[in-house]
């Protein structure tokens, strides 16, 4: 079996898959943290003011990496949804339902920071922006496929059933965005979105890019975590949980 | 240090926002972590009985 | 005509229902498949039907995987599952045309099957009126209308009175004996000629 | 295609001798439209000016909730599985299933659609588009629910999930619709709105039942 193949089996593989989850952690954990810090303390300190909209701008550190990730864990998601459905991968289904609550967090995460974001400038806790209205809709989306994953008893069942509502979701979202844009120029005149990132100066892109990248890790580090978490409870009687058992056991003997 | 905190008068918004995000992802750091362990204790007592 | 089993695994949730099923089956032959409740008699019949996939193995038909020659495999196939494919408001000879519909049919007229599973005098009476064991006669007289020589039948008995269960055996032993093929579950034991049968039995 | 006509005949007979199941969303659109003026107060301009999404939202909700047990019943008394097992693909069984659904709950909401648009003081002319992209946008709604029904066809308790599943992508729908109409009230040509709506129709209609017929697969394995 060529290398490809053999590391896709081995992927599926939860007795595989369960160790090699847990000896990355510290290490994306390490590299999240490593991001974490200059992004913020640039982002936070160094990077000056917005001429227009003062301080309150840095809220869009972690508002657009927010944002941007809802949208990426989605299409992860996705991605998972297919290889699901087309080759049957259990592992895939494991991560679409330990995705989809994080994918909610960092869309929470996004509507609830561009509201504070938007009070200081525009006066309004809410506003009806296409792109603020489009992560909402998100964020609903999220929260059905998590409901209908726990809505099935049967595990094997609630992951198809969940792969579908996620490609039907995935299909759909770009309709969704764009009659929502379409939506927003009919009700309000035609200004600039409100939540265009401000001519970004070079001070200020460097920071945005490190939390975008910190954000990241911090997904693969949640996800890994999850799946891990998630397998262990759904694979409770098989076999290669008893060895996981056992060994730490011996461990603590010694 | 005090101006840091204050952030040009959006101390408010800024700190809050700032502060959700990380609670909202200390949330999610913490679930797997305790259901990790939980679902630990349950292999433990399920092969122990066995 | 044949179909085979190649060590067939399911699992439902952490627990694995049966493992390693292998068996082939040839034309003229019943296959009884016994166990207690839970042993997974209903999740064996849908894996060999094709509605759901095995985790491990492989069903074949005419040495040919079911999955990839489906619809030729369903042309062959009647199912009757524990519940009669019927609606309540539609009379006798409505439900049967129905299920004719959806079949592969043979040139036997649904009156004639009625009259063989002596439904003959309510055939325009609606359903709701009939008892449990008359319902089940009219879901087995879809199969005598289908030109399907594979039947996978779960507790074809169940709800049928002695002569109810009497004219059962009696259609199957027809069907065997003009090669057709029979896969059943059963709860009690199936006074059908013992040369036809083969016996599986599920959950030791 | 036997089994096609067949079962639409079937849905048809079936749901003339159940004649309850059809006017119940009938009833429950024209309370919902009842709702509104009490609610926010019967002046004429400002109903004619809320009547075009007013009415867009309650036919969406009547659609929606109509929708509830399509296949429930098939699937509890076996019928889904010799459809599954029959030659006649399941598209073709989730096809004919959805359309006569149409033809039962939705015609009757768009025949009665434009009396309550009067009582509503919707303008004369927006009425006929109310009905054009009525017509245009119930299939859509049908289609579209009709997948979150067949992932919800297998629960054994019924749980408030269909909403939550399908609402999101009714959205385009009511926008689409709601401002073709609105425009029309205001005087302009909603030939745009229709336009997409029309775009949108195709899409769902060629591509929902796809997904209904492997929603229902992974029902019926379970």
């Amino acid at each position: 079996m060529n290398i490809i193949a053999k590391w896709y089996y081995r992927l599926g593989a939860p007795n595989w898959f369960y160790p090699l989850a847990g000896k990355m952690i510290p290490w994306v954990a390490a590299i999240f943290v490593a991001l974490l810090i200059p992004g913020l303390y640039m982002g936070l300190v160094t990077a000056p003011a917005d001429y227009q909209q003062g301080e309150s701008f840095r809220i869009m550190y972690v508002h657009v990496p927010a944002a941007w990730l809802s949208m990426f864990v989605y299409a992860a998601m996705a991605i998972a949804a297919v290889v699901a459905l087309v080759w049957r991968v259990r592992m895939a289904e494991i991560m679409i339902i330990s995705s989809a609550p994080i994918g909610a967090s960092f869309a929470f995460i996004a509507l609830i920071t561009g509201s504070l974001w938007g009070k200081p400038m525009w006066g309004a806790w809410w506003v009806w922006d296409a792109r603020l209205t489009s992560e909402l809709i998100l964020f609903f989306i999220y929260l059905g496929i998590f409901a209908l994953y726990n809505a099935i008893e049967d595990k094997q069942t609630a992951g198809k059933a969940m792969s579908i509502l996620t490609l039907v979701g995935v299909i759909n979202l770009p309709i969704i965005h764009y009659s929502v844009v379409w939506w927003n120029t009919l009700h309000q005149a035609a200004t600039v979105s409100k939540f265009d990132t401000p001519s970004i100066h070079i001070d200020m892109l460097i920071p945005l890019l490190l939390m975008a990248a910190a954000f990241q890790f911090l997904y693969l580090l949640l996800l890994l975590m999850k799946m891990r978490a998630n397998l262990l409870e759904q694979d409770l009687a098989s076999g290669w949980v008893k060895k996981i058992v056992f060994e730490r056991q011996k461990n603590l003997k010694k | 240090m005090a101006e840091f905190f204050h952030m040009g008068g959006y101390a408010f918004y800024v700190w809050m926002s700032f502060g959700i995000s990380a609670l909202v992802l200390l949330v999610n750091f913490l679930q797997p972590l305790l259901k990790h362990r939980q679902a630990l204790r349950e292999a433990e007592d399920y092969y122990s009985e066995v | 005509m044949q179909l085979e089993a190649q060590n067939l695994r399911c699992r439902r949730g952490p627990k694995t229902l049966f493992t390693d099923i292998s068996f082939s089956l040839d034309a003229g032959k019943l296959l009884l498949v016994e166990g207690q409740n839970g042993a997974g008699k209903t999740t064996l019949l849908k894996l060999l039907s094709g509605l759901r996939r095995p985790d491990k193995g492989e069903v074949l038909w005419n040495g040919m995987s079911i999955r990839s020659a489906n619809s030729q495999f369903n042309r062959q196939l009647a199912w009757l599952g524990h519940q009669n494919p019927l609606k309540e408001d539609q009379t006798a000879f409505e439900n049967l045309s129905m299920l004719g519909a959806i079949r592969s049919r043979n040139e036997r007229c649904a009156y004639e099957a009625l009259q063989a599973v002596k439904l003959g005098n309510v055939k325009h009476k609606a359903v709701k009126t009939f008892s449990a064991g008359m319902k089940r006669r009219l879901a087995l007289a879809s199969l005598l209308i289908a030109d399907t020589p594979l039947w996978i039948l779960d507790e074809p008995q169940a709800a049928l009175d002695k002569a109810g269960i009497a004219l059962y055996e009696q259609l199957a032993t027809e069907h065997l004996e003009n090669g057709g093929m029979i896969i059943m579950t059963s709860h009690h034991d199936v006074a059908i000629d013992e040369r036809f049968i083969e016996r599986l039995i599920l959950g030791q | 295609m036997r089994g096609f006509f067949y079962l639409i005949k079937r849905d048809l007979t079936l749901a003339f001798r159940r004649r309850g199941e059809a006017t119940n969303s009938l009833v429950f659109f024209g309370l919902v439209v009842l709702l509104f003026p009490i609610g926010i107060g019967a002046s004429e301009k400002l109903l004619s000016e809320v009547a075009p999404g007013l009415i867009w939202i309650a036919a969406l909700l009547a659609t929606m909730l109509s929708l509830d047990n399509l296949f429930k019943e098939d699937f509890q008394d076996g019928t889904l599985e010799q459809w599954a097992l029959s030659e006649h693909s399941l598209v073709s069984f989730a096809w004919a299933r959805l359309f006569s659904h149409w033809v039962i709950t939705a015609v009757p909401l768009i025949i009665v659609a434009p009396l309550f648009a009067i009582s509503l003081s919707l303008p004369a002319e927006a009425i006929w588009v109310l009905v054009l992209s009525l017509l245009l946008g119930t299939p859509l709604l049908i289609f579209i629910g009709g997948i979150g029904v067949a992932l919800t066809t297998g629960l054994k308790k019924s749980s408030m999930l269909l909403p939550l599943l399908v609402l999101p992508f009714y959205i385009p729908v009511l926008i689409f619709g709601a401002s073709a109409v609105e425009v029309t009230a205001g005087g302009w040509s909603a030939a745009g709105q229709l336009y997409v709506l029309g775009a949108l129709f195709v899409l769902g209609i060629a591509l929902a039942p796809f997904a209904v017929a492997s929603a229902l697969k992974v029902s019926v394995s379970q």
